[in-house]
């Protein structure tokens, strides 16, 4: 680093760190041998530090800013495709290899001036904090690099995550670092400074002192913040006449008002999936969406392990509109559209003889597939280990109806629990926007101040958020990109990523969490406590203080510093959160007419859902989840109209074909997907794409559902009409083929089957004994004592790409956007297969696809440079720098794992993506091949810190990132000579076999078949 | 006919054959071992720095141990360059007016860096970690040269690949005892080879696993 | 026959079947061959081909450092088909490139005096097929400016190698040797008549030229006896260098584990499939050559018939090859090579299979027919069907084996770009420009072997 | 023998056809003449013989070129791949005997053309742009259709007007003398 950043950043932070609190030491950019790997033979070096300089947020970075940002603009608004974006990176590197017989360029090393404690160059430091999603967060560990953190894992200690981690949060360093994040404060469109805005609110809010704020309104996301809502309080204290309004467009109103119409309260709910023997999903993604997801994911998984002679495996039936990821590991699931499961839920809990206050004509419920008996019979013999669990998106009564069959069966207490909300105002959030918008209209509104959200893109249709704004005096806005909403606003200030801003959050289980940086803000950002704090006359107030302040009066630790540290290790405040209650049914549900009554047969129904990667549209600009195929369909870069094979038939439309979504009064253009496994009639469309306004990455991705969404009907229609286009918009999909072709890729049998055969993986293929060789097999076993493997839990794999973005963030792998996605040249590492039975009923299997580590690979015998090589620990070496492109090596590899550089992929000149990459990792240069390494790095560093300790490495010390990052623990990588270690023991199971074996490649990668446990009172057709 | 070409010819025609080879090989050999000319991998030239600090001085005379200044050695890849703090803990009270060193009061007073220029720089792909050749034996001197002898700081040896190799190969012919790591006058024993394996065993150095590309390349 | 044919033509003395009525004696046999070349007068044809092949150079020069600039992802490559043109036409004009040795090597071993008329040119055609040939291997890799040198065993300072179990490397070597003997075998037979050329050229600098080129050949009766025994050796080397040649290019595929590509049958039916191309290609070149520089005494209808008959006979070896390659997929019972089979006839490229077969096997047993065989323009027709269906089984198993292999998740499919249709076009240019260049400046036809064709004691003055 | 004969490189003859050449060598070296040379647009089979050349030695020569080339061809392979830096590629054996064959196999056939031909070249002194037989005026037809035979004056036997009238008698077409 520079000397100016340096004093910058020391600046930056005048209050010298104490020595024992973490999270102090972080802001201080600093000298760092990786960094300095990153810039040999690169012209302009001296630029790039320049702008790290910048990046310390200085005044002359906004000035510059002010220059920069049109030109940048304009680059992107004529036309130049994402594409076009890389060439241009690609021709600055055209010749890069050729530097290797010229003199190196000169390199600066610069010291520090006053070395702090506890950070040394090339030692990566992990920090505790947590991420906040829809109001609820998720316990994390962050790695840092020299002050920048890096890679986000789970954290082991916190409940909601037990070290697992979901794509989305994986990928939520990228943001950080997103080069598009919004960097300046602006007023009307120009660069402004924080204290500008300061004094221009002040005035306002004098004004609305002197009428108690009647005029003033604050419309936040869902705040499951505390802290934050304390200081709202006192906000409201202030401005007694003041309204504070809470949007977000994926909120749980449903699972709020139901909990209310079930206990009178809108108490929160959650599960202890870990107890549950039969678990019956009605269209609820529980495993892959929402609060708590993960934990339940791992919960779900560790009860379909069936280790060591166990043969006994929990039930999961899923009743769903869309196939989603808990869909495709059910043991039972039935595609019923909206209302079937609505007569579904009531026959059932008939049939439980739950108490219900009927309305005159109840839905009938045509039970084809034979279920409600069956399941009934399996719900009540589990008793007390039973659990219902109701989608997000359902209609409030069908959440009261699911609390009423829990209570009936026993469950509260066992597998369901009652907490207070985790959030700080449990409003009906539809409601409270609507209210709002009605205000505004009214003319009531003289200042309004949104932090965080864009309701401007996704408030509901029919509320005219964008005319309401024009009748409001003040607009101010703090969010993380300029968007939609931004461009309407007089005021914007940039938000703080949550790696940059002091903050406090509650889990699903309302867990409390401190929210810890882990650098200073790169830009001159603020967070919602800042903002807030500053109308409350907190301006400039350390908002870890008021942070402390809150916690010391919740707490009556005697030593509540050492209570402070030991939070902020761990990442939880220890028992601080909410007792369980005690909640029971007031009186019978009762059922509206409307509930389960099946649509009109010339319509058809509309279901709304976020999208599984980019959520609300929050991460539309985040390349990674882009990329990332959607766990079923596997598309990227577009959200599409899904339906089932049936209904395209009906309709006589075609994958990509453009259709018209219409509603009375609403419609919208959205290109087909035909989704096997989709309810027939249901057209399911995912939220927050179509963006106007955002970064590069996610403008014009996909199409905006937003406009059929009603503040009534915020997550369907029953009323949905279709007309035919003839235009087409291609869709970038990464798998073209989904039928399986009867190669035993995944090798799966029924839990009844399997208590016979235990071991009908192992007889599938015929494959030649390994000793039935003309070489000398012994001539390359390790003589280290290591020799790397790993096996892949087919049975507890839910398909959700954590692995995927995780590879993609610990490896370094570039995006490389949609067209190159068309072109079949995505770099993923390690994919996700996904093979459907067949097309109407079809079953769903997934199967992560890392690299195999062949002992006898083919890739290495082709390569004529000698680039791919095998290691003595029997990885499958690639030497990116001795690689001439040939694709030999990938033409050869039976199982496609090799990904190639066709052009400059990586981003070798946005600074502030830089600073995300892992040191460790090579960053790859256009025309090379790339691989999956088993994290090779991680290896390595392991191997020296135990050489140097001088013991052997220990089974489970190497975690690879996929590993590390899956939700379900369905991924064990380690030593397979070391007797003890996990993996020996995953694959001495009798599930265990490889792909492709019978070509001899013998894998060091191998699968753990997948076992059902059907109903055998359900006949599955 | 009369003749085309002069009697000459006849001998212009066999040496312009043998003298073409012969150019042509001679460029290729050039070629060939462009990176071994310590131009091009600047061994033995001194850089420019923003203060000519002797290591001579300072080793040789001063007898400072390596780590006194290198203080991350055994502990990372990165050997760490002092901060100017560690120059002015003696520099504060001696030759405190010494205008050679007055780079390095600036820098402790105003808080900005020293720019030292880098002398040992290995390309992006390589990645070399000193704590682990530290603690398994190799002398700083095996890779640095005489660092005791040098008044300004140049390279010993061209770091090219093959050259890493010769050690990675065998491992024997380099490494000394951990104590002697730091001992700048450590010289080989004359059974340098057999002592070397006794280290090798005892420090349990997978040669085996020394020419993987992973050790390196990663 | 063809004797029979020509005698009715010939009163006077018969001259030898190989050659045509007008050529007699050595005389005028040298006035014709170096008529062509020591004259001022270029025909016009000659012109408009060479602009032709000027401007395709243009464009070849252009993709070339499009590429360079933007990488290997301007063509329609893709992860699972990672070759594509650039590997079709390395082998496709490999197999070009092997008419010319096998006609002046093996023809030479089997005693055929027809060969002596059209071996030069054949040789020509083969060193520049090469050429093109060897383009592609190079630009075809991610990094052409490290492959260049990094193929080749050289001491470096890296301490790494070349690893030579890699078929790619078996190419470099087999390549590069197959280029240095061809290029070697064509300039050796070339000097004797560069000495006629320099002995009858009028202008001072072409004698100057040609004089260097002759080295100063003399014709003495000791330089021949060294020089014949020479060409014997070299024939004897280059002919199974040529068979192993395209063996080894074929090994390319065959070494890998593809379905479609693993297979034994490989070596033989690629170099089978060389011949037919190659003699193809001699054909398209020979037939309006003959034409426009009146060389039907030497180039006769025996000579054209004669290959056509090698064509049919490579055809059916090489139709054997396309129903063996079934035979096995069935026989193997493999389920990866019945799939592979199935979806190369059946699967979204199957129409470029059956035009395979047309092109390969139905329409070339029009040679069967004597008539056809010496009809010049059916030659034409069919040699050019011919060179069209040997790119297509290039194009069928090097895109559908890679296609849909193993992990139908993968499968993919393959849309070449403008930018690999330029680099084809740019490299036909080159050849065309290099043919004719040769043509015009070089004996096209070996006259001191033609001349070995008159009976002693013909010197007719 | 005296300057008038030292000034000239010898006496040729040309003859009409091949036949009246070959005849002629053979009087000619039938009568002891030896540093003779015969030239002819084509090769003449016993026309080498006829002046006392008896065959070359060049396939000898291939034979231990081919061998060097196999030898070093495999060697190469051997020394890389299991002595100098042996890596295990996809488990095959260090000594991958089969697969060193093609290279082996090429560099063989490598080694023997390339040296042939140069072996043919120094054997034959070329190239040799100047040569005293070019001074003959009519010695160009000797590349197209002319065949002559040349006693060169270096020959013990030979004397201007003794060596001028035995080639007459030869009929030849003309005899002419080879300035240096």
């Amino acid at each position: 680093m520079t000397a100016s950043n340096l004093t910058a950043s020391n600046e930056a932070e005048p209050n010298e760190a104490e020595p024992n609190e973490v999270g102090q030491t972080i802001s201080r950019k600093q000298l760092n041998l990786d960094d300095l790997r990153g810039r040999l033979a690169r012209p302009g070096g001296p630029a790039y530090w320049r702008s790290l300089d910048e990046l310390a947020g200085t005044e002359e970075f906004e000035a510059m800013l002010h220059r920069e940002f049109p030109e940048q603009a304009s680059e992107w608004s004529d036309g130049v495709s994402r594409r076009n974006f890389l060439k241009l990176m690609g021709a600055s590197l055209a010749f890069g290899g050729l530097s290797n017989c010229t003199i190196q360029p000169e390199e600066k090393i610069v010291p520090w001036v006053r070395a702090p404690e506890n950070l040394i160059p090339g030692k990566p430091l992990y920090y505790a904090t947590a991420m906040t999603l829809g109001g609820v967060g998720t316990g994390v560990l962050v790695e840092s690099h020299m002050g920048r953190p890096t890679k986000i894992e789970g954290n082991p200690e916190h409940p909601s995550s037990l070290g697992g981690t979901d794509a989305i949060t994986q990928a939520s360093i990228l943001d950080l670092y997103d080069p598009d994040r919004a960097t300046a404060v602006k007023n009307a469109g120009r660069i402004a400074t924080w204290g500008g805005f300061l004094q221009n609110l002040d005035q306002e809010l004098t004004l609305q002192r002197s009428q108690k704020g009647k005029g003033l309104r604050i419309l936040t996301e869902t705040v499951g913040s505390p802290t934050l809502g304390q200081q709202l309080s006192f906000l409201l204290e202030e401005f007694p006449e003041a309204r504070w309004h809470q949007y977000e467009p994926a909120a749980r109103d449903n699972v709020r008002t139901g909990a209310a119409l079930a206990f009178g309260e809108p108490v929160n709910t959650y599960f202890d999936v870990a107890k549950a023997d039969v678990i019956l999903s009605l269209d609820a993604d529980i495993f892959n969406s929402g609060a708590g997801s993960v934990r339940y994911a791992r919960d779900y998984a560790a009860r379909r392990r069936l280790r060591n002679g166990e043969s006994e495996l929990n039930r999961l039936y899923v009743v769903e509109t869309s196939p989603s990821s808990t869909g495709s590991i059910a043991d039972h699931r039935l595609a019923l559209d909206s209302a079937a499961i609505e007569a579904f839920a009531l026959a059932l809990a008939g049939k439980l003889g739950v108490k219900l206050e009927n309305s005159p004509e109840q839905p009938s419920y045509d039970d084809r597939a034979g279920w409600i008996d069956a399941l009934a019979a399996d719900l009540r013999n589990a008793g007390a280990a039973s659990l219902v669990v109701v989608g997000d998106q359902q209609a409030p009564i069908l959440h009261a109806l699911g609390h009423a069959i829990n209570q009936s069966l026993g469950n509260i207490g066992t597998t369901v629990h009652y907490t207070d909300p985790l959030e700080v105002d449990p409003v009906d959030e539809s409601r409270s926007m609507h209210e709002l918008v009605a205000s505004m209209l009214a003319d009531e509104v003289e200042v309004l101040i949104i932090v965080g959200g864009n309701p401007v893109f996704d408030a509901p249709g029919d509320l005219d958020f964008t005319e309401a704004m024009e009748h409001v005096g003040f607009r101010a806005q703090l969010s993380f990109y300029e968007n939609e909403t931004s461009e309407r606003c007089h005021w914007h200030v940039p938000q703080s990523h949550y790696l940059e801003a002091w903050s406090d959050i509650r889990a699903y289980d309302s867990t409390a969490s401190i929210v810890q940086p882990l650098i200073q803000p790169l830009y001159n950002s603020k967070s919602a406590h800042e903002l807030i704090g500053a109308m409350i006359g907190q301006a400039g107030l350390p908002i870890r203080d008021i942070l402390r302040e809150y916690w010391q009066q919740e707490t009556f630790a005697d030593d509540f510093d050492e209570f402070w540290v030991r939070a902020l290790h761990d990442g939880l405040l220890a028992d601080m959160a909410f007792d369980r209650r005690r909640v029971r049914l007031r009186s019978p549900i009762k059922i509206s007419r409307e509930f389960g009554r099946p649509r009109g047969d010339d319509k058809f129904e509309l279901a709304m859902r976020p999208d599984p990667l980019i959520w609300d549209g929050r991460f539309v600009n985040n390349g990674w989840l882009q990329e990332t195929p959607k766990p079923i369909t596997k598309l990227t870069w577009d959200n599409a109209a899904l339906m089932s094979p049936t209904t395209a038939e009906r309709m006589g439309v075609d994958n990509e074909q453009v259709i018209d979504l219409t509603l009375p009064g609403r419609s919208a253009l959205a290109p087909v997907w035909i989704v096997p496994g989709q309810a027939d009639g249901v057209i399911t469309v995912q939220l927050g794409y179509g963006r106007r306004v955002t970064g590069r990455v996610g403008t014009g991705a996909g199409f905006d559902a937003g406009p059929l969404r009603t503040s009534a009907q915020m997550w369907g229609a029953r009323d949905l009409k279709v007309i035919k286009t003839y235009d087409r918009h291609p869709l970038a999909c990464t798998q073209d083929h989904h039928s399986m072709e009867d190669r035993h890729l995944v090798r799966h049998a029924d839990l009844d089957h399997y208590r016979h055969h235990p071991d009908f993986a192992q007889h599938e293929t015929h494959e030649s004994p390994a000793s039935l060789t003309l070489y000398n097999t012994n001539e390359f076993s390790s003589t280290t004592g290591n020799a790397w493997g790993m096996a892949i839990d087919l049975n507890a794999c839910i398909g959700c790409n954590a692995c995927a973005v995780a590879c993609q963030a610990e490896n370094n792998i570039p995006i490389v956007g949609k067209e190159e996605v068309l072109n079949g040249r995505e770099m993923a590492w390690i994919r996700v297969d996904r093979y459907y039975t067949d097309l109407d009923d079809p079953e769903i299997f997934h199967q992560p696809m890392p690299c195999q580590q062949c002992e006898n690979a083919p890739c290495e015998l082709v390569c004529p440079v000698g680039a791919t090589t095998h290691s003595e620990e029997g990885l499958n070496d690639m030497a990116y720098n001795r690689c001439v492109g040939t694709r030999y090596c990938s033409n050869n590899c039976p199982y496609k794992v090799r990904r190639f550089n066709f052009f400059q992929y990586a981003d070798r000149d946005t600074p502030s993506l830089k600073l995300q990459r892992n040191p460790d990792v090579t960053v790859r240069s256009r025309g090379v091949m790339e691989k999956c390494t088993y994290c090779t790095q991680r290896i390595n560093a392991v191997r020296i810190t135990a050489k140097k300790r001088g013991t052997p490495i220990l089974d489970g010390e190497i975690k690879t990132a996929c590993e590390q990052a899956c939700p379900t623990e369905a991924i064990v990588f380690g030593n397979i000579l070391d007797a003890e270690s996990r993996v020996t023991d995953w694959k001495a199971s009798s599930r265990n076999y490889g792909i492709l074996t019978d070509l001899n490649t013998r894998p060091r990668t191998t699968y753990l078949a997948r076992v059902r446990n059907p109903n055998p009172a359900i006949d599955k057709g | 006919m009369p003749q085309i070409f002069g009697r000459s010819f006849n001998w212009f025609a066999n040496v312009s054959i043998v003298g073409g080879i012969a150019v042509a090989s001679l460029l290729l050999g050039i070629l060939l071992n462009i990176n071994r000319l310590d131009y091009v991998s600047q061994v033995g030239v001194p850089k420019s720095q923003p203060v000519p600090f002797s290591h001579k001085h300072h080793v040789a005379g001063l007898g400072i141990d390596c780590r006194y200044c290198h203080t991350t050695v055994e502990e990372t890849a990165f050997a760490g360059i002092p901060p100017t703090e560690t120059c002015m803990s003696c520099h504060s009270l001696i030759w405190t007016e010494a205008p050679m060193l007055e780079p390095v009061r600036a820098s402790f007073r105003d808080n900005t860096p020293l720019h030292w220029t880098r002398i040992h720089d290995l390309p992006d792909f390589a990645y070399f970690r000193h704590d682990i050749h530290v603690s398994q034996g190799i002398g700083c001197q095996t890779c640095h040269g005489n660092v005791d002898a040098m008044p300004l700081m140049a390279k010993a040896q061209t770091l090219n690949m093959e050259w890493c190799l010769e050690c990675h190969r065998a491992p024997e012919k380099f490494i000394r005892p951990r104590e002697e790591v730091f001992n700048m006058k450590w010289v080989p024993p004359h059974d340098q080879t057999a002592a070397g394996l006794a280290l090798v065993k005892e420090y349990q150095v997978q040669t085996s696993q020394l020419t993987d590309c992973s050790v390196c390349h990663l | 026959m063809s004797e029979q044919v020509t005698s009715t033509r010939q009163q006077y003395t018969p001259p030898p079947p190989e050659l045509g009525p007008g050529q007699t004696s050595h005389t005028s046999i040298t006035d014709k061959i170096t008529s062509i070349v020591l004259t001022p007068h270029t025909p016009i044809q000659w012109f408009i081909v060479v602009f032709i092949g000027l401007s395709l150079v243009g464009l070849l020069q252009v993709s070339i450092a499009y590429l360079l600039y933007e990488g290997i992802g301007i063509w329609g490559l893709n992860v699972p088909i990672g070759w594509g043109f650039a590997i079709i036409h390395f082998v496709w004009w490999i197999g070009i490139g092997h008419a010319g040795t096998l006609i002046s090597a093996i023809l030479l071993l089997f005693r055929q005096k027809w060969r002596t008329s059209i071996n030069r040119s054949a040789e020509a055609m083969t060193i520049f097929a090469v050429m093109c040939a060897g383009m592609f291997p190079l630009i075809h890799t991610g990094r052409p400016w490290l492959a260049a040198y990094w193929l080749f065993p050289y001491p470096n300072s890296m301490g790494v190698w070349p690893q030579f179990r890699s078929p790619l490397i078996w190419d470099v070597f087999a390549v590069s040797t197959y280029f240095t003997v061809s290029l070697v075998f064509w300039f050796l037979g070339m000097v004797p008549d560069l000495a006629s050329f320099r002995d009858r050229a009028q202008n001072r600098v072409a004698k100057v030229v040609y004089g260097i080129l002759a080295m100063g050949w003399r014709g003495s009766a000791v330089h021949w006896e060294r020089y014949e025994m020479t060409s014997l050796m070299l024939a004897g080397l280059a002919t199974p260098l040529v068979l192993s040649v395209h063996s080894v290019i074929s090994l390319d595929f065959a070494v890998s584990i593809l379905p479609g590509w693993h297979t034994t049958i490989f070596p033989p039916y690629f170099v089978a499939g060389a011949i037919y191309a190659g003699f193809a290609m001699v054909l398209i070149l020979v037939i309006p050559l003959r034409k426009l520089y009146g060389l039907q005494d030497f180039i006769t209808l025996r000579h054209l018939e004669n290959m056509g008959k090698v064509m049919l006979t490579a055809g059916l070896i090489v139709a054997y090859g396309y129903f063996m390659e079934q035979f096995i997929a069935w026989y193997s019972a493999n389920e990866y090579e019945v799939y592979m089979m199935q979806n190369r006839m059946f699967g979204p490229y199957g129409s470029f299979y059956w035009a395979l077969v047309l092109c390969n096997i139905i329409i070339p047993q029009l040679l069967w027919s004597k008539r056809v065989r010496r009809n010049t323009v059916w030659l034409m027709i069919i040699s050019i069907v011919i060179s069209v269906g040997m790119w297509l089984e290039r194009f069928v198993i090097v895109v559908t084996s890679l296609h849909a292999d193993f992990m139908p998740s993968s499968w993919d499919m393959f849309y070449p770009t403008f930018w690999d249709w330029a680099t084809y076009a740019g490299t036909i240019g080159f050849f065309l420009l290099a043919f004719f260049l040769f043509v015009r400046g070089m004996p096209l036809i070996a006259a001191h072997e033609v001349r070995t064709l008159l009976p002693f004691g013909k010197k007719g003055k | 023998m005296n300057e008038t004969e030292s000034d000239t490189y010898g006496l040729m003859a040309e003859f009409e056809t091949p036949e009246d050449l070959l005849e002629a060598a053979k009087r000619t070296y039938g009568k002891g003449y030896r540093t003779l040379d015969a030239f002819s647009p084509l090769p003449i089979h016993g026309l080498a013989a006829a002046i006392g050349f008896h065959g070359t030695n060049l396939p000898i020569l291939t034979f231990i070129l081919a061998l060097v080339g196999a030898i070093v061809g495999y060697g190469m392979q051997y020394w890389i791949h299991v002595i100098d830096f042996p890596l295990n590629i996809g488990g095959r054996p260090l000594h991958s005997g089969p697969m060193f064959i093609p290279v082996t196999f090429e560099m063989t056939i490598l080694f023997a053309a390339v040296g042939t031909v140069v072996a043919m070249m120094i054997r034959n002194g070329l190239p040799m742009p100047y040569h005293p037989v070019f001074n003959v005026a009519k010695f160009e037809r000797a590349s197209q259709d002319g065949f002559f035979l040349c006693i060169e004056s270096a020959d013990p036997l030979f004397d201007v007007e003794g060596t001028t009238s035995f080639l007459q008698d030869l009929n030849p077409v003309e005899v002419s003398t080879v300035e240096w």
